[in-house]
């Protein structure tokens, strides 16, 4: 077996160096009831061509992005992510390295999530952030929890258009920490007044911007609001290429941010492993989930990284730490923090500028088609296009066309009724003209 | 030789992609434009390659020797699985996509649950948790919500004080109380303390097994019947799977879920820090409240549950349907070992670690007598008097070429050093390393305190100043503040 | 540009340092006529992301052996090469160094040369090896003008069943270095005698084994008749992984074993790069081309390697070095040496078993199809079909069923009529029962 | 820490792959099944692994730093060409696939011809080199069969004393005496002695322009017209083609062929030594000698031609069709850059070279006056009697982090250093790697000769005796052999 180095041999004169006879005397405190001298019933060891085999059998049932015109966000996006970066990542120092706990062997790994925090920081807007969390949605509930314990009050109030999973997240840990959630209905025409649930209960306002909807907010005036009240405003970010075209929530006043990275040096993967961005002010520092890589200098005086302020974490403080997370999302960040180290200032508002172009190009394209309406004012690279019916069965009729066509509302709100001829679009640097022409003859000819 | 940060390194007007021209459009962005730059520093291609590379060579890794760290099993993890997650059809599936589209992805993800199932003799399992603390949290939420489902409601948690710390930070985060029960004079549960705990109160237990002590928990099946004849439910925390996988099936043990770390015992690549993935298996009294989404086999073929028309589900942990990615890796490293692999595993990664603790056991001091499970662990017994320290001793080993064990874990024993080779060490390998131990520990002995104080010496930087670190925490770069070229 | 990292400000502020006030002053040297103010007239720079649509859709264009059934052989063969080969070989510290003329910084490049030396050696059996040469057929000639400097004679005997391309290559060298070169034709019965051809003047016999039909040989009898003579035996082998199942050259007498390595660790890739092996016995190493590395001690009398007796080279030697080869193909020789590395001797054997297996199973199939019959007595993973009309039209006919059914000896003697109905198979461990079955159906019905 | 060779850790009976149990059958091997074991040693995946991750960081490289070597144009390789070489539909594609079944294949190569004849301005051009010097080849036996084809048999070849020494090695290859040419005092040939040689038995000239000294040859029309007055070709060694690429069009100076080192000027990656790749630009006079195979495109579209109908081709140089994965790798790379920005190539490499002279034209010294083109070249006039040689010198820069630049070559200078940047190194790093040049050349004044004669003492090993080695060359692993352990 090719991942065993021991041989038969090997096996015989270690027993003898530990002085038992068998390998079953290594397992005598197993109760005698459920040790298992036969392999489980499964399949036996196969070779690599094998598992290719069997694994290529399965991707080959799919219908892949790569090669259907596709107009899918909701949280995930589609995007060119430079050659260098999966280079990178795969280097066996990165790849098979452990969480920095020992700084002497691990200042490549320190370095980069060092420069990692500074970047989410820049791009939120923010005074710090952390060395990334599990997705967008896991970081979107650890900010309320977070609220919570900054503010001490247990209530939070939900924008209708956060992303529903997001939403879903939060009222789980809601459900189990005993906290309120209060949240209006989904709006697709951006009009809600989340202001006016804010009460002296209320530890956060949590907003999603561009919302799930597409529409961009300025939420200065929620800000105002929020902090008049003692509230923090919490922001979520579910395409961090806008950060490259629209003001960041740091400059709309937020308190804490949170992200999904997964549009930059991530692939869709079909929803994972993607990587959670979380951001605040730095007075908010030692109320923060997750771990953070802090500067400092070793005994000759020469900078350098190490995990800091350990004391908030699971490992040192036990029942008592801000969270109990423990594995962050480390080589998401490290291919997050490669494609934006690529992209630098002008390639990423480039970027942005690309996504919001073809955008636009694609909403004036499907605003023409025949009963088809777009609810979205102002958007980034996603809006939202009413349909003459369900989206649902339209989006499979699409897919039988070999168009992967956007997410139909239903899909996150299977029960609202009044969100089911809406179809979420998005439109990325990766979309050519011609998909966008193939979607709306499609669309065209499925609507007729 | 140093490498300075990327913002030290940027350049107005320096770019590592081309993009083309945008068209001109009307701008949709209402008022909203970003009105100042993201203060991003501009690297070109060569310069960035030359960077990460650069950085990756100041790290250890599986890849450049044995990483001995207790309880993280730092395995070798195969190319293969590297491979197999960036094909076509899987890497570039959208998460909202039509089910009629992903047909082989959910069909990946039931064989995995399969093999999960098989593996563990359970019934269940849930596949959205994101790493072992997030499949603690899981678990502990399908306990509450059955209990709660019952109109039971209880307040304690019990978590052994060997435990690692995201036990008790779980059942906290859960709602629980967290009471301790203290380990016996062999390292495992005291099974006295625990009866003495339980009560109408008690949620449940959360026993690791084997234990954080590289032990097997011998009274685990008479903990499980306790447990349960007390109204309660058992957690196991499955991060040392690894010593048993294919050779003993938690669930013919009694307990009602366990998380599995697949960045652990099916080796997907630890990464820096993650990310991981930590589904959890379920007995039938929990499998009820396990949280959407679920993959489920219809008439039309797999499909996903994405809300419970019975309500019963606690919610959703997590994004979507969880680390797809890790899923690919794990079961392309199941199929590859298959069960008469995976066994093997199981038995060689216990060979392994008491092939150290029994060549070790005259120079160093094993915490507990006896054979271990994967994991060897000693106390600082055998440094009394050097003046060494657990630390000095484990940082001495970086200058032999190789990455500390876990220190001081788990806090039941003084000074520990936790030591798990895994299976893929050969005999060769943890003959030199035993070696080393051996030579450090008698030069310990030999009085020679001060270069152990001083250690390492050969690594791009020495002892780090952890305290500074905390007191004043820099963690971001602002410009003019590289200190580093002042000090050098 | 992404490559290119000076900005407009850094050329200016060098041009200043170096003294000139602009480019063109650098150029002056360029005769006025040859300056170019404008770029030529090619396509401006590209992103990524329209660099792969481009390179993509040409690749689109081709019907490649991971979607065909394919047989194809001929001095190239499809095997599995494991994941971990082409990671490795990525590494940037193998695959951006430079030929290891500076020892101290390139230990990893020689270690590794030096096990592909000692690999080599050991698989064909003989006493010492080359660092590598282009690949097989390059190999050969230089093979054959070695010998004629070891024997000072100049003239070679080519087996009519050695490969045509090797031989061309060999008889190009020798129109240009004026040697002769005697080749009786194309035998596909395995029947020739070329110890009669050996004189006086003969350098040497080059016979490939197993030869282009397939057929496996012992050749110690024309070694004994080369030797007798004064002329030395050169061995070609195009299919590596035949030395796992039957004897090597050396043990049947060879002087000079040439082989083409790509069957193990590198890709079909259309043909190149390859990876040419020679190896050969100790008493004729100063007199081998190509680089050779050495094991030495460096100052504090560590165990070492370096590149040595390159006094035979062209760097030391100019015109009266052993050849003028610079180059070697060292990223092929590491996925070479990586792949059989991993095999070890256990896989290596059972690499060649299943070849053997795959090819023997193939031949009985294709046997039973009428008209059809198998030429071949003895051989390895390939074998020689005649059919009972031309082979050319028959492949041609069997691609546009998707399969890739064989290279027809037209193809490489496309003048001879008495090999036009000849195909030769080859079978690997990749070809399952299903792809066999797929071929012979589908010659069947080619045939009717 | 030490890597043993794989040979030291072999053992019998483990194996890195799992294959299938071949099926039983009649074996065919007639009597030639191998009789004895091959000797390989048996390894794990894990071992393989960790194995040549370690060799790999013995290794400087261009990721790793600034690779200065004179003449070898170390420039960065960018990974988008190894995706692309790595596409199915390439790299899976059989070279005796029937023609219909490659027609990408085809074109992409017929694309890369036609970008080398445009950016040299040449009619044709041979793909199917193996390398550079391979290339030579493949240039003067296009030469020698033109010459042959009129019937004019010559018999030497003119080659300047600064040439590579693959220039001399192929004339001679080629069946040709080698006549040098002597430089001048500007380091650029002497066109008086050159004038001098000429004669009805001259076949050719092969001259590398810009040339071994990094200068561009002013006179290189004078020499076309005069060698073409004589009746013999003109053979440019395109070594250094990435100075004026995109720049100068060599067909515009009257040459007949050139080969590419598309492993320098295209960025194909080196690879510790190759593959390269050497395709050869031709004149319309020597266009139809050109070897097989050729592709062309005709009414079904692209076709190969493996033997020429008319039989002027002078033959076949390689197995199959030269360098595919370099090809689509040197294409990538094109396409990347287009026009516009290889112009920009040769003239950032340029500027980079000027700007290293230029800095360090007082503490080192130039090896002529003015100014150079990619390359700087220095003799050792500045380390007179400092008893520091140019090789100590040059293994000094290895402690600072540095691969030494190119030494002793061209032989025409004494004690040379040739300093070749490329255009892929930024300002900042050049400014690092000057002032380390300067001060090491300050010290070398200072009278610190032996620190230079111990140079390097931080690499894995320090300098080798290469006299050692071919006095008594071992040049393979024999079992027993490991004095490395003995040494130690």
């Amino acid at each position: 077996m090719r991942y065993l180095p021991l041989t038969p041999a090997d096996r015989q004169s270690m027993l003898a160096r530990i002085g038992v006879r068998s390998m079953d005397d290594l397992y005598r405190d197993v109760p005698p009831k459920a040790r298992r001298d036969k392999p489980v019933d499964l399949p036996s060891h196969q070779g690599e061509l094998e598992v290719e085999r069997a694994i290529g059998a399965l991707a080959a049932k799919n219908l892949g992005t790569a090669k259907a015109p596709s107009f899918l966000g909701a949280g995930a996006y589609r995007h060119h992510v430079p050659a260098a970066v999966d280079h990178l990542i795969q280097r066996g120092e990165f790849l098979t390295s452990y969480t920095p706990y020992q700084p002497e062997v691990t200042q490549g790994t320190l370095e980069y999530l060092f420069e990692f925090q500074t970047q989410v920081a820049l791009l939120t807007g923010m005074e710090v952030a952390n060395a990334s969390m599990y997705d967008g949605g896991t970081a979107c509930a650890e900010a309320v929890m977070m609220a919570n314990r900054v503010t001490r009050r247990s209530k939070a109030v939900l924008s209708g258009a956060l992303h529903p999973h997001y939403a879903e997240i939060t009222r789980t840990h809601a459900h189990f920490l005993g906290f309120k959630v209060e949240q209006p209905p989904a709006d697709p025409e951006g009009k809600e007044d989340l202001a006016r649930l804010v009460d002296a209960d209320t530890s956060c306002v949590v907003v999603q911007n561009p919302n799930v909807f597409g529409h961009i907010q300025d939420l200065s005036g929620l800000a105002e609001a929020c902090h008049k009240a003692g509230a923090l405003l919490v922001v979520a970010v579910t395409e961090v290429v806008s950060l490259g075209a629209i003001e960041p929530p740091g400059a709309m006043g937020a308190d804490i941010v949170v992200a999904e990275g997964q549009a930059l040096g991530n692939s869709l993967g079909f929803g994972g492993p993607y990587v959670g961005l979380f951001a605040t002010r730095e007075k908010f520092l030692r109320q923060m989930p997750g771990r953070l890589v802090g500067e400092t200098k070793d005994v000759d005086g020469r900078r350098g990284w190490v995990l800091t302020l350990s004391t908030r974490e699971q490992h040192i403080r036990r029942e008592k730490a801000t969270s109990n997370i423990c594995t962050n999302s480390g080589l998401c960040a490290l291919a997050f923090t490669i494609h934006l180290t690529l992209l630098g200032e002008a390639g990423f508002q480039r970027l942005a500028a690309l996504n919001h172009a073809a955008a636009c190009m694609l909403a004036d394209k499907l605003a023409t088609l025949p009963g088809v309406s777009v609810l979205t004012r102002s958007f980034f690279n996603e809006f939202t296009v009413k349909l003459p019916k369900p989206a649902g069965p339209v989006v499979e009729a699409l897919a039988k066309r070999g168009i992967l066509g956007g997410v139909p509302a239903s899909r996150l709100w299977p029960n609202e009724k009044a969100l089911e001829n809406l179809l979420l679009v998005a439109a990325t640097e990766t979309n050519t003209g011609a998909d966008m022409d193939a979607l709306a003859a499609a669309l065209k000819e499925v609507l007729a | 030789v140093e490498e300075p940060l990327i913002f030290e390194q940027g350049e107005e007007g320096r770019c590592g992609v081309d993009l083309p021209e945008p068209a001109k459009v009307a701008s949709r962005l209402g008022n909203l434009a970003r009105r100042k730059p993201v203060g991003l520093p501009g690297l070109s291609e060569p310069q960035v390659v030359r960077h990460y590379t650069r950085l990756s060579q100041k790290n250890y890794a599986i890849d450049t020797g044995l990483y001995p760290l207790g309880s993280c099993t730092m395995k070798h993890n195969p190319r293969l699985n590297e491979k197999m997650v960036r094909l076509q059809g899987l890497a570039d599936l959208h998460p909202l996509q039509p089910v009629s589209t992903v047909q082989g992805a959910l069909e990946l993800i039931d064989q995995l649950a399969h093999w999960l199932k098989t593996l563990t003799g359970m019934p269940a399992v849930a596949m959205s948790p994101g790493a072992g603390a997030h499949g603690e949290l899981c678990g502990i939420m399908a306990i509450r919500a059955a209990l709660e489902h019952r109109g039971d409601a209880r307040k304690r948690i019990l978590v052994p004080e060997s435990a690692h710390g995201t036990n008790p930070a779980t059942a906290a985060a859960c709602g629980y109380e967290v009471d301790p029960i203290p380990a016996n004079a062999k390292g495992r549960v005291d099974l006295e303390a625990f009866r003495a705990k339980l009560g109408p109160d008690v949620a449940g237990i959360m026993i690791t097994n084997p234990n954080t002590c590289g032990l097997f928990e011998p009274d685990i099946v008479e903990i499980a019947e306790a447990i349960h004849g007390a109204g309660g439910f058992f957690y196991c925390d499955g991060a040392n799977f690894n010593a048993i996988v294919g050779r003993v099936r938690p669930g013919d043990l009694g307990i009602d879920c366990m998380h599995i770390n697949l960045h652990k015992t099916f080796s997907t690549p630890h990464g820096g820090g993650g990310p991981g993935a930590g589904p959890v298996v379920l007995s039938e009294a929990l499998a009820p409240f396990a949280p959407v989404p679920w993959v489920v086999h219809g008439a039309k073929g797999f499909d996903l549950v994405e809300q419970d028309p019975k309500k019963q589900a606690f919610g959703r942990l997590k994004g979507f349907h969880g680390q797809m990615g890790m899923f690919v890796r794990a079961l392309a490293y199941m199929m590859s070992h298959g069960s008469d692999g995976l066994k093997q595993v199981a038995e060689d990664a216990v060979l392994n670690a008491n092939y150290i603790l029994a060549s070790l056991k005259d120079d160093m001091s094993p915490a507990f007598p006896g054979t271990c499970m994967h994991e060897a662990l000693f106390d600082d017994h055998f440094l009394k008097d050097t003046g060494v320290t657990t630390l000095d001793f484990a940082k001495a080993l970086i200058d032999e070429g190789y990455h500390p064990m876990t220190m001081y874990f788990p806090l039941v024993v003084h000074g520990a050093l936790l030591v798990e080779p895994t299976e893929t060490e050969s005999k060769d390998s943890l003959d030199r390393f035993i070696e080393v131990l051996r030579s450090l520990a008698r030069r310990a002995k030999s009085g020679d305190a001060a270069y152990f104080e001083a250690a390492p010496k050969l690594t791009p930087r020495r002892r780090l100043d952890e305290t500074a670190a905390a007191r004043k925490p820099v963690l971001r770069w602002v410009p003019g503040s590289n200190t580093a070229k002042a000090a050098e």
